[in-house]
């Protein structure tokens, strides 16, 4: 469960990237965040993995106040955590694979394991058969589509995904949409921002409006 | 934890070879800092040891009474074998003198034999240890001129002040030389590794957002950067002992016994060990802590 | 053209201070590196300094005969003064010959005393040029002893040949060793700007691709290097100066004379001058080269 | 004029990035290129503006073969085009204005009017309030922003844009596709790849279907 207390957060005055948003996503929600491009979208997810700090405000994760967790600790956080990030964040000196897999490596789980998921989640996103390519031969789409595959591949409580399909095809962003909402009905949180309409029309059940920082509205359909 | 050793390992190589354009370059940086490390060392060496060469000659020469009794003479041989200074000491009689007099000046040797007598007195020539300060040296000459039999003393004071002062001034400039170059290279080494780790701030920053624990990311860095020292450090080792082979041959050997004072020395052994062991060192302190600046969140 | 200078030069202010960070460690390595090679070219200016006290030392003895007649006298002076390897030579007269004896071995003056006649022969002392080769000075040493009124002459051949060699022997290890760390420091240099260079492919690559000519995009670059390699000198002439200046406290006053003889000589004005010369070329041809590397196309 | 004759660009062994591709775009044209991720549309703009070489085949271009143009050159080309990049390729070390004024730095223009144009630019984007930051203190849309601007400050004769509404929700896209128009129809020729059908339905005339290398088919509406 993600709680977001009247969370404000500035990077430089006078201008507030979020102001006083209070947002509550259950286990198990599947929540769109949409609204303008410099709205605060990705600064709130920001805040969600504590990338950042907020200016003021609590969040609780399962119920511990995460602004508490010392730096060095926080990585028991994200561990719990898929994050697709809106600029991919590959590693481009690494194989496709290796991108993947690096977050099961940091847990340390046995090659075998490692080598089936990875596959597993590579193919669920249509990638499989560039597993051993570098990021930089491989299209923007289909980079993006490693990120993704990185985010679910250790079956997450969380995963926040920022504009996952910004640049696939309707067909493809469609998929992906749905293996989210896969993972998604296994019981993880998934908080995904996006700009698509469509995809909110078709996927969406709990939208959450975000305006210059402001929380708009909430919109369960 | 055999896994994740494994992994570091694999990480580690990995690294070294996606990144070998960065790291020829940083190697080659830390192998030249390291050969010039190492040419003033074998050159320190050598200075060392001429050091020494010359001050293990302080000496002095008493002059004898010619007429002195075998019980006076005993009587001084006593005093300067108890004295702690005295490395060695050796009796010159007036034959020997005379005789290393007509060897040292061979045009003059006919005069002597001219004369009819031997005009030169016994003398006792004295090594002083090279511990042994002026002061106590001092003492020592004051105590034999009073001694009976004693004619004269030679003791050039203040040229052998000189060698000694030559002496600590080559070691004085050695140590000075050596710990600016130590410190230099260290530097110059320390701030490639670190050059390196900079311009991968990146990995770093998305090794946290997945969920690597700072020991995690920590590691493959050190470990590079101990390898990167590592091998720059036995690289210039190698450089050096070519060096070495080759300086003789470029000098040419017509320099006789003083391609033996001035020769270039290899490294010992330790310090052989201290070169490589000191670039891992610097490698792994030089990467742990530009890594640990990253790692401090926002 | 105005426009476009004013723009390389703040485009490369800015460069310097933004990437500042990476750009601290980079003059730190240069620095350093000109630092090592100042201290050797202080040191090195020395040992030509001691190298020449020990050779301009290099001379002869003729002895002539007690009845030498003047003209005979001034024939093998006549052939002295037109020998082209002969800096200075000078008559010895027997009573002066004899006062330097007497001076140089005080305990024996009395026995020249009690002689009644003066032993030592009329001797002419002669200097030879720093750059008289010993196969001419053979030839004149062999022409002098077939004169008429040359008892004997004494060179120790030996001897000089080993001064001699000790002048090359430091010579050719300055040479060698001044070989090696301009090689040495320059391609740490260039390094450290080249991986300057290396981190910043992104950026050469966007130019690139916004319409930015070859050209456009190196001059920042090269001016860029040349201030770092320049920097970098300068900073390391400083270092050197204040070095220079603390080592005699350091050593102590007690040397006296050897101080003198082994003191730090600052660089000579052209050495400065080629030091921090050389950071800027070093900087251009650094950054040029690996800058032109990322300016071909696929 | 932009002529493609028999573009063949493989990569590696055996994948063809482009196959036979075969297409010309007038002065003045407006064209989308649209197909699923992977189908060779970013490759098609590369090889337009020779970052790549096709493997065989012929590029034309105001009636100059770029093929045969010498690589120290080249930039001649590239100044007359506004390239919109999928990636951004934004210098990170220079503020928005600096980014935008780089264009016409290169081309050595006065001050006062590098001022005045990127000024116009970035304000066309609606960013110019963002016009002193650094684009690492900017959203991703707004990165995208600053990109785009970058690519029409000089009013190119080309201008090439990869995704360039990716990360805009859909009135920005609609804002910016606009500006392409306007560019349009002061006689630009304009070549975009977008996934949004959407925008393809509003602003289409022109439409090259990409489908793994091969053109599926032109439309023209
Ligand atoms: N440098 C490269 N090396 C090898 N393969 C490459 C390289 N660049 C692209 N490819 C491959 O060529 C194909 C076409 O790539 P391209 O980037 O043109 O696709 P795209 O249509 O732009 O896709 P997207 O919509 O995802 O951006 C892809 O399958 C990709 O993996
Ligand atoms: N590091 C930063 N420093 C200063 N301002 C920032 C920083 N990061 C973001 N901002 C500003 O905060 C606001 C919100 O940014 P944010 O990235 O959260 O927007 P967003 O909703 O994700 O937009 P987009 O859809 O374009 O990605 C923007 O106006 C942006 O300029
Ligand atoms: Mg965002
Ligand atoms: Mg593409």
């Amino acid at each position: 469960m993600i709680e977001l207390y009247r969370i404000w957060k500035q990077y430089r005055q006078p201008h507030w990237a979020l102001s006083d948003v209070t947002f509550t996503a259950e286990k198990g929600d599947f929540w769109f965040v949409t609204g303008p491009s410099g709205s605060g979208k990705t600064t709130l997810l920001k805040i969600i993995y504590r990338e950042i700090r907020p200016t003021s405000g609590q969040i609780i994760i399962n119920g511990r106040n995460i602004l508490r967790i010392p730096d060095h600790k926080i990585y028991n956080l994200r561990r719990k955590m898929g994050i697709v990030f809106q600029d991919f964040k590959l590693l481009f000196h690494k194989r496709v694979f290796d991108n993947v897999a690096v977050v099961l490596q940091v847990l340390g789980r046995p090659k075998k394991e490692i080598r089936r998921q990875v596959f597993q989640a590579l193919r669920m996103v249509n990638l499989h058969h560039k597993m051993w390519d570098f990021p930089s031969q491989l299209s923007y789409g289909e980079q993006q589509r490693v990120a993704i595959a990185r985010a679910v591949v250790n079956q997450p409580q969380i995963i926040l995904a920022d504009e996952p399909t910004g640049n696939l095809d309707p067909e493809l962003a469609f998929e992906i949409m749905s293996l989210f909402k896969e993972i998604n009905s296994q019981g993880a949180t998934v908080i995904i921002c996006t700009h698509d309409r469509e995809l909110i029309r078709h996927f969406g059940e709990k939208i959450l409006f975000l305006y210059q920082g402001k929380i708009l509205r909430k919109e369960t359909l | 934890m055999v896994q994740q050793i494994k992994y570091f390992l694999k990480e580690t190589v990995f690294n070294l070879w996606q990144f070998r354009g960065r790291n020829i370059f940083s190697v080659t940086i830390i192998c030249l800092s390291f050969f010039i490390l190492g040419i003033f060392l074998s050159l320190a060496n050598n200075l060392r040891y001429t050091a020494q060469q010359i001050t293990q000659n302080r000496h002095a020469v008493f002059f004898l009474k010619t007429n002195i009794s075998p019980e006076e003479k005993r009587a001084i041989e006593g005093k300067l074998s108890n004295s702690e200074i005295i490395a060695t000491f050796n009796y010159v009689s007036p034959d020997e003198a005379a005789q290393k007099f007509k060897e040292k000046f061979p045009q003059l040797s006919r005069i002597v034999d001219s004369l009819g007598f031997n005009p030169f007195p016994p003398s006792i020539e004295v090594t002083f240890n090279q511990k042994s300060l002026s002061s106590q040296v001092q003492l020592l000459l004051k105590e034999i001129k009073e001694a009976s039999g004693v004619e004269e003393i030679q003791y050039n004071l203040k040229w052998v002040e000189r060698v000694n002062a030559l002496g600590r001034l080559l070691t004085a400039i050695g140590l000075f030389l050596g710990g600016i170059l130590i410190l230099a290279s260290f530097f110059i080494i320390s701030n490639v590794i670190k050059l390196n780790v900079l311009s991968r701030k990146d990995e770093i920053d998305i090794l946290r957002l997945v969920g690597a624990s700072n020991f995690f990311i920590r590691v493959p860095f050190v470990l590079e950067g101990m390898t990167l020292g590592l091998i720059g450090g036995l690289i210039s080792l190698a450089l050096l002992f070519l060096t070495i082979q080759i300086i003789p041959l470029y000098l040419g050997s017509s320099l006789g016994a003083l391609t033996e004072l001035i020769q270039f020395r290899y490294l010992s052994f330790s310090q052989s060990i201290f070169l490589v062991f000191s670039g891992m060192v610097i490698g792994l302190l030089g990467s742990m802590s530009s890594v640990s600046k990253f790692l401090k969140e926002e």
